[in-house]
């Protein structure tokens, strides 16, 4: 048992955080999320440089082949500085998709997400399913190749991606299948817009989408468990964004505490807000630690145990992010409100998160499920 | 004891729901069911109908233009409005600065500013706050100096909610620098179109202009416009604060919200069953309604101590608490049962026309951005803190 | 819509207010309660003097044909001076039933109870059916009357009762009946023990016990709807109670704080037990109310709006009652704890109210199924 | 990073199981399993038990008898005895006085006093509280006049568990009246055979004899008994409050209680199915499950940060805060899984041999006392007040 971290896996953390605070303080942010949606492939191609794109991706695909701790690494300084570039989406989940979905197609797109000039998204989610696994899409075999029809909602990362890669269910076949089909494709339509944290999605139809035999990644009916597999590993990576901007608040709110004066002493003196505090800080620590469960069980091989503590950490990260970022506004009083700090922009990312993936009520049930 | 209407009551109920069925227009009433802004105009045609039928001020004495009704008729009639989706009544206005008029301003400040207030000739906002003065108020710095016939006003206001529709404020100001801080406090009618004054908009965290900066830069105000007594300002917003509490705890507007939380979650589905028959979700909607039920009837004993002429107490702080509590927990309940939709940012799925462009129901997309904008009702109007300091002190002798 | 009491019902309250400070001081209670299970039929006539114990008795059986505002007032003195003897069991829950079930025998069971030389409990949850209406407990016909066989386990004041008014099924037949049967009738076991609040229960095993015809009290199989009419004129009476001991327990903990001294000055002082108390103030106030909408819906002839109404009360006592109790002990401190003090003696109290009559899971679920 | 136990810790945890299995008697470990009180001997026999092992002491340096462990295996010791039903281990001797003994008391005092602890040949409890001062420690009253070679000690202290039971007492008293309150006191070691100790029972909530008042009527002390210096009795006693805060969250006695009320929820039915399949009920168990998981992890950070030599912060008083809640949660589930049942009184059940004289479940009886009981948790060894309080200053700066 150790909860240290290696010399090269500080080194990456202080990387990416000094990157965050040099290039991607809160007026940059701001001024892109003036623009809905908007991402900068500016800041993109500098984290591909720096190998984070690239981080989950193998090293013979170009990549440097990091772990679920790396990645937590990563995702705590992207929370905490809200980087609006959809990088769990497509860095993350899509990429790790293509990984334990192999073959030489996936590999090729790993390849090419790596050097960071291309993005994927998983597509997965469908109207009304909520946030269940219910795969309606529907792939026919055609000549050379497959036809799609369906619908995929709230797709993150969907406006920003080049290849989508998207469940369905082969016709007459049994089990969920991935396929990688190009935003372009005839048939595909996005309407994109903005998440309430400014990051972007995509609603999703496809209309007689034809695509090429490689098309299919993986086996045929066979993605099931790659795409569980993945969303563990996407769901650790959500903590741990998570986590980031929930110190984040916490820090602010404190410094807040500190230096805000009101019948003449810093409001930080009244008991009342010190236990406030307290237990803001207990709910932080407690997700800090299911962060650190889930990044240490999201490719652990027993599946039981594994789902227990993927659906542990994000009942956990949902009650302490509802928490702090309902408190951190409250504490700050009429300026917790306002646009203008950045507390209110952990509140809007904290609420994203608990919509993502499941919310506390989905993984509370589950994980009653996985111990019974 | 009777919790039922008398006949009277009952009557009057439904001479109410006579004329909302009547008289609300669709598309107003329509936004306010779906939780969208509305604008100023809406807001003034509600009003301007509500007043020719000589209901404007619920509670305005009757040589004012008020109805003459009874607490419990203002009560039913503040539910049968949030029910059948009428706007809320804009506050400032007749809720607030009105009762200060008649109480303390003369004669003339009657004359010239209540028949404008019923009618929504004017629009009034408030200016109270500032950057440094928040819960403690009384540490206000915008000074009013005394020159002839006139102040000159000079500091800034925040927290002035749709100021940008007003063209009246109600500020408290200093007029005397030295001294206890609450001593040198007095109340100032300023008309905004007055050179000097400008309105800076807040952007809050649901993306919404609502709020805003008012500053004053050298404005000539005259001493007419000085309501009461200098230097007595403290004591008239003690008044104002202490007398217009009325439908505090928001109980019509929050049943026709839990209506509204349900209808979504009898359309979602969870495991293939509506969300509603969802052992979990069923749960907490159930625990909310019974705290709503809980806190109706707590305010119709209020509001029957009042009848009686019995003090009811501090006992505001706590429809405060309850109320706002509760207003905060259906919008996050309709946030989540809604789900993943939610995430669609609602300023971008209006620009695109409403939900129609998404997949999603044309129900989810206002949801998170409401959710977010009630944050603000366990701060504004004495923090939620603030309340509880008051129950311990007042209630308690703490 | 009026919440004021008649004079009439201040005057009841008062009386009984003035009974339980003169006759029934927390000393006395100790030394009854140093004998568990134990009650004083001193007490008990002086109650039956005053008219107290024949309240919900009709006037020609020789009450006062009392309503449930009366037994809301009475109760609420009962709560705040915790009474020990069988009141609501015998005056309250099985005079209802006995009122509902009508018929000469119910008739001059009334009047025996009125004169306070008689008691009487309903023996209804059986072992195993937790809060649910489960009668396994049989009635045969027999020669000149009946035979009965069964198990009813916690019957509150079933140790005090001379008649239990015990629910069965008629063999062969639909619904429930009602039997009144005495403690002493042969085949009869009683187990009595305290409850945790020191009241008195007893579980009871039936062993081809015989009775007369007159035994059966209501139609044959007909007594659902006068047994879920008392239940609900009891629960409004159980709501009472425990109002009545969390307006107690406010003040004695109220008292505490302004008096016990830490770190120079009194404990009230501090912000964190000042909004601690608050909030405690805060259930207590929705708990009361809800105590009044039990006692005004509890007799309401439309079935769903009672259902809603009472369950609903016992949602709001329950959770207030708990939060109440546990922050009375917790602000005493270790004095809180101890057994010399009557707040420990309401935590026990209130407790006891959460596993009566369904404790607030049960209601919460069946106010879901009643609004759904 | 690395979850899961290296192959050595694996081999230690697998050696204590072994032992336990093998050495722990079933009459105690069912007592425990049950949650009943054990007696002085029972307490005694088990510690014995473990001394011939050589684990009477696991956080004791190897010079005075400790097994030399690492923190983790101090938790898996820890852990293992819990979930195998052992018996506490009680603090006053070995983990409170001992190391205070050890730190600061006089080699005499080191050689008499602790080869009685770690044997149990003498049982200890600890005199700090006072019915004035319980949060606020440092005004306490008990007073030690010097005489000669003696004390003379009078005062009382209360909240002193298991006094019944003990032959010894560790005592804070004032040793000068005058001056900040901190500075006059003294860390005392009192035979409690020594005339004018008098020990008085008080029973608490649960109805258990567990505390007591000790009264201290002009009894002497040998100066000898005095450890470390005059005065700087208070240093000491910050230094214990600091030192020994192992297992203060308490997860090996949760995780087994968490089982036990599983057991209870699978055994008793709602709606005709297992409690444990309502998912009302099992939503609640999952939390509270769910937490306990999360604090386990933040146990295991703060041990191995101990490992490392860092600081952990004063983030024991985190792990007080929820290890208590957490195992005040549990009982309470317990106690309504039974339901009904649990409203007997579990000292009648007991006088009449158990449950079997009753129609419930043997596991109902003990549920509603061990829920009674547990209230403490959040109350002693500074309350969850006073660790909010730790935690805003300390950790947070405010």
């Amino acid at each position: 048992m150790d909860f240290e971290f290696t010399e090269d896996q500080n080194l990456l953390a202080e990387t990416v955080q000094k990157f965050m605070a040099a290039r991607y303080g809160s007026e940059s942010r701001r001024a892109a999320h003036k623009t809905p949606g908007t991402w900068s492939r500016d800041v993109w191609r500098t984290l591909a440089e720096m190998g984070i794109v690239g981080l989950l991706v193998p090293a013979e695909q170009g990549g440097i082949d990091g772990g679920p701790v790396e990645t937590m690494l990563v995702m705590n300084a992207f929370g905490a500085g809200m980087l609006l570039e959809p990088y769990w989406s497509s860095a993350v989940f899509a990429t790790a998709l293509l990984r334990r979905l192999g073959g030489p197609a996936a590999a090729k797109l790993l390849a090419s997400l790596a050097v960071g000039e291309h993005l994927a998204a998983v597509a997965h989610a469908e109207p009304g399913a909520r946030y269940d696994d219910r795969v309606q899409t529907l792939a026919r075999k055609a000549a050379g190749g497959w036809t799609l029809s369906g619908a995929k909602s709230v797709v993150i990362g969907g406006g920003a991606a080049d290849t989508l890669l998207v469940t369905a269910r082969v016709q007459g076949g049994d089990g969920v299948s991935v396929f990688a089909i190009p935003r372009t494709a005839e048939g595909v339509r996005l309407r994109e817009y903005p998440t309430i944290d400014w990051r972007g999605a995509a609603d999703v139809t496809l209309e007689d989408v034809r695509v090429k035999s490689e098309a299919l990644l993986g086996g045929e009916g066979a993605a099931q468990k790659p795409l569980d597999d993945a969303q563990d590993v996407a769901l650790a990576a959500l903590c741990a964004d998570a986590v980031g901007s929930m110190k984040a608040a916490l820090e602010a709110t404190g410094k807040y505490l500190q230096t805000r004066e009101q019948f003449g002493q810093p409001i930080g003196k009244f008991q009342a807000l010190q236990h406030r505090m307290a237990d803001m800080l207990i709910h932080f620590e407690q997700a800090k630690s299911m962060a650190y469960l889930a990044a240490m069980q999201c490719e652990a091989p027993d599946a039981g145990e594994r789902r227990k503590a993927m659906s542990a950490a994000k009942v956990v990260i949902g009650q302490s992010g509802r928490y702090i970022a309902q408190q951190a506004v409250q504490l700050h009083g009429g300026m917790g409100m306002a646009d203008e700090l950045d507390v209110s922009h952990y509140f809007r990312r904290l609420t994203a998160h608990e919509l993502t993936l499941g919310d506390t009520d989905h993984h509370l049930e589950k994980f009653a499920a996985a111990t019974r | 004891m009777e919790i039922a209407f008398t006949a009277e009551e009952q009557a009057f109920q439904d001479d109410v729901r006579r004329f909302l069925a009547r008289e609300l227009p669709a598309d107003i009433r329509d936004k306010v069911y779906n939780a969208r802004h509305l604008d100023r105009d809406e807001y003034v045609r509600w009003q301007k109908i509500l007043h020719a039928k000589g209901w404007g001020a619920p509670a305005w004495p009757v040589e004012f233009g008020g109805p003459g009704w009874s607490a419990i008729q203002q009560h039913i009639f503040d539910e049968e409005m949030a029910l059948a989706g009428a706007p809320r009544t804009v506050p400032f206005g007749p809720k607030m600065v009105a009762p200060v008029i008649m109480k303390f301003g003369s004669p003339e400040q009657q004359k010239r500013f209540l028949p404008r207030i019923i009618a929504m000739d004017d629009w009034w906002c408030q200016g109270y706050s500032e950057a440094g003065s928040g819960s403690d108020l009384a540490s206000l710095k915008t000074r009013a100096v005394r020159d002839g016939d006139h102040y000159i006003v000079s500091g800034q206001k925040t927290w002035t909610t749709l100021a940008q529709y007003a063209n009246w404020i109600f500020c408290l100001v200093r007029t005397r620098p030295d001294g206890k801080a609450q001593a040198g406090i007095s109340f100032l009618l300023i008309d905004m179109k007055t050179p000097g004054v400008s309105v800076h908009p807040i952007i809050t965290l649901d993306g919404a202009h609502e709020v805003n900066e008012t500053w004053f830069d050298d404005v000539r105000v005259p001493v007419s416009n000085l309501v009461g007594e200098e230097n007595k300002g403290w004591t008239y917003a003690k008044f104002l604060l202490g007398h217009e509490r009325t439908n505090i705890a928001g109980i019509g507007a929050s049943k026709r919200e839990l209506q509204r939380l349900k209808k979504i979650a009898s359309t979602e589905t969870r495991n293939g069953k509506p969300l509603l028959d969802d052992p979990h979700f069923a749960s907490r909607v159930a625990q909310v309604e019974i705290d709503l039920m809980a806190l109706e009837v707590t305010n119709l004993r209020v509001l029957s101590a009042e009848r009686s002429r019995r003090d009811p107490g501090a006992v505001s702080s706590i429809l405060k608490i309850k109320g706002s509590e509760i207003q905060q927990t259906i919008s996050e309940l309709a946030m989540l049962a809604a789900g993943p939709y939610a995430l669609a940012d609602v300023r971008q799925a209006r620009d695109a026309g409403g939900a129609q462009g998404l997949l999603g129901p044309a129900h989810a997309t206002p949801l998170a951005a409401t959710y977010f904008n009630l944050r603000k009702t366990t701060i504004y109007g004495g923090s939620n803190e603030i309340q509880r300091n008051i129950i311990a002190h007042m209630i308690l002798g703490l």
